[in-house]
């Protein structure tokens, strides 16, 4: 199924601004797709190793500082009176450390995911982002704390022959966000139809057995954090530099409800899950904000959420693709794949 | 003629969904009096209200939204500093000019946005008018309880500033996070400090809160709040008598209607609140709401044109006499892309047998 | 006793039962053998009332049970010890024991029962307050057993009960099983230990895959070529 | 040494209030299994009925609080009965998403019928302070720790002493074969997630009158109360209990001697350390392999 | 009939193990040589099991030390032991239940065609044969094991007995040296053991030696090349089936009355 949908969304997404020219259903498209990386990142995790991460903010908003102020430049007091200053950059170094930074830290993570499980990893990553949200609010001289990161400059980037481009329009970072969600979901796909992912679906049903296999949970999770933190990291870069303001609020609960939203409402531990997920419930406000009072547009939110679930429970794409299943199955059965290959040799 | 659009940018869902109902309010009852007044340049003026659900994101997406598909030539908003200044951006993309109401962050005015037209006033502001005020107080040593975020730390900076300029001593600066619910280990802190006066900035739940547990305590000191946010009618209604000798800095009279700058506007405003039925602890913010879109009124009638360029230019002609004061922009920020700074009045009042009284000195 | 007509029953797109019919006489002990997947386990569980039956009816002294739930069956005095233990983890041995007598609370005969099943068990006497989950296999089975007994069955459904216990207590096991239907509960028995199970039982039915194939007292099924070849090793 | 006193009664008391928020989710999450992001919703609603028996309909103080437990008993139910018993088979984070719908739902039905504007519910303890010595405590909040023991205590012994607690044990561990034992499974996950949710409320109604009551306010007790309850371990009643004191010693000392900047940061570097020493939580239930 | 060299492959040296207050092993020491079927006996709770986890890195031992090949597993995680070619099966039903029974063996293969990662982010040709390779062996493997008429299926809707199989597959595919197989029987019929007989005689052939905790006496006796028997954790006897089989310990702690079946069964089929 996901073979389907993805590249099916590919085109309609790329071809959309040819007639979409509204900036902002733009804008709110590229917000979606900065939440969408999110989501497939965190689908990652939580989808392939089974680690649910309450704290996936913590990456998006460590990106998005690191970039911000890899761009600005800052100087810093640290103990032992060492002066640290560095001079503003460009917002593209910014990107690169802000998927280096985060991917250390998701190493980190997921060493210790390694020793903490389920529901215990869980408050651990809240624990996190709750620790690094506060560590940005409160180390005012480096992050300016509540005060805010302002004038954080348009992302470039290098184009053969027309050198350095600013990304200024709305069209631009549609684009680099859509190239962005290409490149993540690739990066997704790979990692998950290989041995490794099989090693992860492995270590998420039956740990002792998966060990017993001499599948190495340390370096399977730690690769799995590192990785799905490292494309959280890359979308809170792109979303600083698109809206050009961060403040400790990058940090908030609700930004990882709405991945883990995505996430499981789309199918988790399906590639085109959180892509889905994310397209509705992404656009799924811009659609209600019209129509009703604010308070209602919540209530309809949620009611939303728990129909779909309702209806399927496992999430969408999952719901496609046991009914594509049954529908190819309700026709005159041309054997079943797999039959063909076990039973080739009479 | 087409009514001239106003776009209002608040926070109606989410972690200030009170306030900014409450500047929604009072912005309808300007609309509603500029147009049975026959409106601006011979049109109905009529307001766009988008909630930003209190999350910047938000607030961008909505000033995208007004300016691009409402084509608003104006916006009013966006309550919190960090949702006006994830606005901000936008309005310089698409060059439409916004009137802040109740943000108090510095940056708003100092970045170099010259689409911003500010009516409240910046901690400084505020703490400059405070000057006089506390030579007279005979303060000695005061320590900060300030909310976590840029308007409790800001006050906490300018104050500071201003207090040690003038030979004050300044403690300990004890913050607390917006959601916090219980305040008493820094209390037992402050309680335990040698310093004569508190000087709080919250919003009024929390104050509340904090006049309650610091009964509780048994902490007795001057205690001042300021920003301006306090409701001291919710606070006395809801803390008792745990709010008795506090004193408060705040921008607006609505208890003696014929004090402030401009008694016959306070009354009208009054008594249109009440009549719509909302309750009367809510004026203190719902005002600038208020003032915000006869500010912006102001701005296009001087501007003659309803576009964002002219009102731009408008609101710079603007010379209003708002509930709290004067409306006039000051220039404010780098040379050349100033924003508009407007000064309004500072007044102390004081709760005593919980009852509102001013404080003159 | 029990009277099983033309079951039918799967799980999902699976069947796993094909019209299976058989009795059960009152104070006999009945054995169901068969290969791995036969079916044996389902039966259980639908009779039960783990597994919905799609078609069929289950009948207990007469009344037509065959929807009627786990609860209702043990109210009517159908106990069932599943296969694979299932003790409860994180409970100590005298909980899951208690857990066995939940639907009688106040029974003055409680005791003694404790007593019996201790007695039975001393493995478990001595592990009283130990959490199951951390038992041994056997011991988990020794306690299966016991919590099964704790209801005061008429009718008991056994699910592989002499899985990882050692010899010398499945001897025991299964002369405690014919004690219990000497003292008159009726014994419906699954076994993979198919010669003792024959060997024990008045009656036994042979299934192969979801049908009863073969039916009769056990002594002619251990003499049958059949049943010989496929599950007694020849 | 006067404000480490006063520090030290602070935290015993507010222990008191989260491990009160803390047990409830223990039988939720913790036996039952549910992630449940309703229970700051619970914990608002347990307070705005404690608000509108005691204010709206004015009735008296400790007559107000068991309405409110019991409204927060029956919200349980129904929620279990509409929203949980379909999901029943199907997978942990399906049910975890179901109630955070249920959660925004609840907390913006709030909004919506209350106004953001904050309620505070009067209360009939003496409003002068209890002062031994150099420390000060205030009388409501005494009497939310007494409760809040009471409340411990009696859950408890029910989870532990009584058949309806063995039976809740048994029905989350193994529910097929709790239901052959005669357990009603469906009564008993209705039943456990009512009384969690009473328990939600209880912590509501208590806290209401202590603090104000707005739509927002469960949403950091909820945090909180996850962090107790894997402080403790998964359903274990003390280990809340204890989880939730160590909580309150944590942010108040840091607050106090370190910085008030990190006080809510305090609980949660301790969790993290706790983990890392001690990775299934302070009162963990043996697992064994094979 | 023990075959080739007495060289040990496993040795465990004084091992004890307690559980709080309990000694579930108490200074057990024994050795397997290489390429024999040694089964370990004893009554329930006796501490077969809990052997099972040291060796297998699962449990850290109070005491003592385990060597495998001449390597201390002391400091080995249970999957470092894994790769070093000691492979496992469990008690209770082991397998990934929400995957197919081939995925199963894939997630089991896990040690056989090391791609690296880069390798997968730019799917090489090289990579495309591996995986090829991968499929074809876990055919094999299913195969052996008469499991692939239901490669097909959910491992967790099989019987409990063809989850023992898938199982023991699982342990196949890490292509071990050394097996410990915990009640592989368990949930057989008498004609399904002697297949399964048939299965571990065709893998001890292949050149694997193993360890094997059953109390199928008959099928103990029958495939063992010497027996080892515990109670209480502690060592009581060890030796040939024979000897075993009339050892009065192990008779009044284990067997019982089936030691004279087994005698009469032995006289039978002489
Ligand atoms: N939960 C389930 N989901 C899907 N199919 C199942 C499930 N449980 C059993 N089956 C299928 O039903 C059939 C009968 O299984 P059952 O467990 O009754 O066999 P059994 O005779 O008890 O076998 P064993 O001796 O191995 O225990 C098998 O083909 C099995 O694959
Ligand atoms: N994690 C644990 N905590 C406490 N006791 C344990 C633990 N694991 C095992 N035991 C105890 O240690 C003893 C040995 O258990 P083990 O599982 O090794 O027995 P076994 O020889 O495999 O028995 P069986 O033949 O019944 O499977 C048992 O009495 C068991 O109750
Ligand atoms: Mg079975
Ligand atoms: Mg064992």
């Amino acid at each position: 199924m996901s073979r389907v949908i993805a590249p099916l969304l590919l085109v309609v997404l790329a071809l959309l601004p040819l007639w979409l020219k509204d900036p902002y259903l733009l804008n709110a498209l590229i917000i979606t797709g900065i939440f969408t990386l999110c989501a497939m990142s965190l689908n990652l995790l939580l989808g392939f190793t089974g680690q649910l991460s309450l704290g996936h903010v913590a990456f998006f908003g460590i990106g998005a500082y690191v970039s911000a102020l890899t761009a600005l430049g800052f100087d810093v007091e640290l103990p032992f009176g060492l002066v640290l200053v560095v001079e503003p950059g460009s917002p593209l170094l910014g990107f690169v450390l802000a998927v280096l930074v985060t991917a250390l830290c998701g190493y980190l993570i997921g060493r210790l995911a390694f020793r903490v499980r389920g529901a215990y990893f869980v408050i651990v990553t809240i624990s996190f982002a709750e620790v690094v949200r506060l560590v940005a609010l409160n180390w005012v001289d480096l992050t300016q704390g509540p005060l805010a990161l302002t004038s954080i400059p348009n992302m470039v980037l290098p184009l053969p022959g027309l050198g350095e481009t600013v990304l200024r329009t709305k069209m631009q970072n549609y684009y680099l966000v859509l190239g962005m969600a290409v490149v993540g979901y690739l990066v997704v796909a790979q990692l998950v139809t290989s041995r490794f992912g099989r090693a992860m679906r492995g270590l998420q049903q039956n740990e002792s057995l998966a060990l017993s296999l001499g599948i190495n949970a340390t370096r399977t999770l730690t690769v799995a954090a590192t990785l799905s933190a490292a494309m959280a990291g890359a979308a809170g870069s792109l979303y600083a530099h698109y809206l050009r303001i961060i403040d400790p609020d990058v940090f908030l609960f609700s930004y990882t409800v709405t991945m883990v939203i995505m996430v499981v409402a789309g199918g988790k531990g399906t590639l085109a899950g959180p892509l889905v997920g994310g397209l509705i419930f992404g656009l799924l406000p811009v659609a209600l904000r019209p129509v009703m009072a604010p308070e209602a547009q919540w209530i309809v939110y949620g009611g939303v959420l728990i129909a779909i679930l309702f209806l399927m429970p496992q999430g969408i794409v999952p719901a496609l693709d046991a009914l594509t299943r049954r529908l190819r199955r309700a026709r005159p059965a041309k054997s079943a794949p797999g039959a063909v290959e076990a039973g080739a040799n009479p | 003629a087409d009514p001239i659009k106003i776009g209002v940018n608040q926070p109606l869902t989410g972690a200030f969904a009170a306030s900014g109902t409450y500047v929604v309010n009072g912005a309808k009852i300007a609309a509603d009096e500029i147009n049975a007044k026959g409106g601006v340049l011979g049109r109905k003026i009529e307001l766009v209200i988008e909630d930003n659900k209190s999350n910047p994101t938000e607030a961008a997406a909505v000033a995208e939204k007004l300016i691009t598909s409402d084509k608003v030539p104006v916006l009013l908003g966006a309550w919190g500093s960090s949702l006006t200044l994830a606005t901000m951006p936008k309005l310089e993309e698409y060059s439409v000019p916004m009137v802040v109401e109740t943000s108090s962050s510095g940056k708003i005015t100092t970045s170099g946005n010259p689409f911003v037209f500010r009516i409240s006033p910046p901690s400084a502001v505020e703490a400059e008018a405070f000057e006089p005020i506390a030579k007279k107080l005979g303060l000695k040593k005061v320590d900060f309880l300030v909310i976590n975020n840029d308007w409790g730390r800001g006050a906490a900076d300018d104050f500071s500033k201003m207090l040690k300029a003038n030979g004050v001593q300044v403690g300990l600066v004890e913050t607390m996070d917006q959601t916090s619910q219980d305040m008493s280990a820094q209390l037992a802190k402050l309680k335990a400090s040698d310093a004569d006066t508190i000087m709080v900035t919250a919003a009024v739940d929390q104050l509340t809160l904090l006049f309650k547990q610091m009964a509780a305590l048994g902490l007795k000191k001057r205690v001042i709040t300021t920003g301006g946010s306090q409701n001291p009618d919710q606070i006395i209604a809801q803390a008792g008598s745990a709010a008795n000798d506090t004193l408060h800095l705040t921008t607006f009279l609505p208890w003696w209607p014929e004090k402030t700058p401009n008694a016959e506007a306070t009354s009208y405003f009054l008594g249109e609140w009440k009549k719509r039925g909302f309750e009367f602890a809510g004026v203190t913010e719902s005002f600038r709401g208020y003032d915000g879109i006869r500010t912006i009124a102001a701005g296009i009638a001087a501007g003659g044109a309803a576009d964002p360029a002219s009102i731009q230019k408008g609101l710079w002609a603007v010379n209003l006499s708002g509930l709290n004061g004067p409306i006039k922009f000051e220039k404010s920020g780098p040379k050349g892309k100033e924003s508009g700074q407007s000064k309004p009045q500072v007044y102390l009042i004081e709760i005593k047998d919980q009852k509102i009284g001013h404080v003159q000195l | 006793m029990l009277e099983i007509s033309d079951l039918f029953c799967g799980y999902g797109q699976v069947s796993a039962l094909k019209g299976i019919s058989l009795k059960v006489g009152k104070g006999e002990l009945v054995a169901l053998v068969g290969a791995n997947g036969a079916g044996k386990s389902t039966t259980l569980r639908t009779i039960s009332g783990l597994v919905n039956a799609r078609s069929g009816t289950i009948r207990l002294d007469g009344v037509d049970v065959t929807r009627a739930g786990p609860q209702r069956m043990l109210q009517m005095g159908v106990a069932h010890c599943p296969e694979g233990r299932r003790v409860f983890p994180h409970m100590s041995v005298a909980d899951n024991l208690a857990m066995g007598a939940y639907l009688r609370p106040t029974d003055a005969a409680l005791k003694a029962d404790y007593a019996r099943i201790y007695d039975d068990f001393p493995r478990l006497a001595e592990r009283r307050h130990q959490m199951a989950g951390t038992l041994s296999g056997g011991e988990q089975q020794m306690l299966a057993i016991g919590r099964a007994l704790m209801s005061r069955p008429r009718l008991v459904l056994f699910d592989e009960p002499s899985l990882g216990l050692a010899p010398n207590i499945v001897e025991q096991m299964f002369a405690i099983i014919g004690a219990i239907r000497d003292a008159g509960t009726t014994v419906l028995l699954v076994e993979q230990n198919a010669f003792a199970a024959l060997e024990l039982c008045d009656h036994a039915y042979l299934l192969e895959t979801g049908r009863v194939i073969k039916a009769g007292r056990g002594a002619e099924l251990i003499d049958d070529p059949h049943v010989r070849a496929a599950y007694l090793g020849g | 040494m006067d404000q480490l006193l006063q520090h030290c009664v602070n935290a015993l008391v507010l222990g008191g209030t989260y491990a009160l928020l803390g047990i409830g989710l223990t039988l939720i999450f913790g036996i039952m299994n549910v992630v449940n992001f309703t229970h700051g919703a619970l914990y608002t609603f347990g307070a705005y009925a404690m608000y509108l028996a005691a204010v709206g309909l004015g009735i008296n103080f400790y007559l107000a609080l068991p309405v409110a437990v019991v409204a927060g008993l029956v919200l349980g139910a129904a929620i279990e009965f509409t929203l949980l018993r379909p999901l029943r088979r199907s997978d942990i984070d399906t049910t975890m998403l179901v109630m955070i719908g249920a959660g925004i739902i609840l907390q913006s039905g709030a909004l919506w019928i209350f106004g953001g504007v904050a309620k505070a519910i009067p209360n009939p303890m003496p409003d002068q302070p209890l002062n031994i010595g150099p420390v000060s405590v205030a009388w409501v909040r005494l009497f939310v720790f007494a409760a809040a023991l009471v409340l411990i205590g009696v859950t408890y012994l029910t989870i532990n002493r009584t058949r309806l607690g063995r039976a809740m044990r048994a029905t989350f561990q193994d529910h097929d074969t709790a239901a052959l034992m005669g357990v009603n499974v469906s009564l008993i996950y209705t039943a456990t997630f009512a009384i969690g949710s009473a328990l939600a409320a209880a912590a509501g109604a208590l806290l209401g009158p202590v603090y104000v009551v707005f739509p927002q306010m469960g949403d950091l007790a909820a945090v909180k109360a996850f962090a107790i309850v894997i402080l403790g371990g998964l359903g274990s009643i003390p280990g809340a209990t204890i989880g939730g004191f160590i909580l309150a010693f944590a942010e108040e000392i840091g607050a106090g001697y370190i910085s008030s900047g990190y006080r809510d940061a305090m609980g949660f570097i301790i969790i993290i350390a706790v983990l890392l020493a001690k990775p299934t939580g302070l009162f963990a239930r043996a697992e064994r392999i094979g | 009939m023990s075959m080739g060299t007495t060289e040990a492959v496993l040795s465990v040296e004084h091992v004890s193990m307690r559980f709080g207050g309990l000694t579930a092993i108490a200074d057990l020491h024994f050795d397997v040589r290489a390429g024999e079927i040694l089964s370990l006996i004893g009554p329930n709770g006796a501490g077969k099991t809990t052997a099972f986890n040291i060796m297998t890195g699962f449990l850290k031992p109070t005491q003592g030390r385990v060597l495998f090949r001449g390597r201390d597993l002391a400091k080995l995680r249970p999957n470092d032991i894994a790769m070093l070619g000691l492979a496992r099966t469990f008690q209770r039903t082991s397998v990934f239940a929400e995957d197919s029974v081939l995925d199963n063996v894939l997630i089991g293969l896990n040690r056989h065609g090391e791609a690296s990662l880069l390798d997968r982010l730019l799917p090489t040709p090289g990579a495309r044969r591996r995986d090829r390779a991968t499929l074809a062996r876990a055919e094999a493997i299913l195969d052996l094991v008469g499991l692939s008429g239901r490669a097909q299926e959910k491992a967790g809707s099989l019987s409990y007995g063809e989850q023992r199989l898938v199982g023991f597959a699982l342990a196949l595919a890490i292509e071990p040296s050394m097996l410990l197989l915990d009640e592989p029987v368990s949930g057989m019929n008498a004609s399904e053991t002697q297949a399964f007989v048939r299965l571990i005689r065709t893998v001890r052939d292949s050149g694997i030696t193993i360890l094997l905790v059953e109390h199928d006496m008959p099928m103990v006796m029958e495939v063992s090349d010497r027996i080892v028997c515990l109670s209480y954790g502690r060592l009581i006897a060890e030796g040939t089936p024979d000897e075993i089989r009339r050892d009065p310990k192990v008779i009044e702690a284990y067997l019982g009355k089936s030691a004279a079946k087994l005698e009469r069964r032995e006289a039978a089929h002489a």
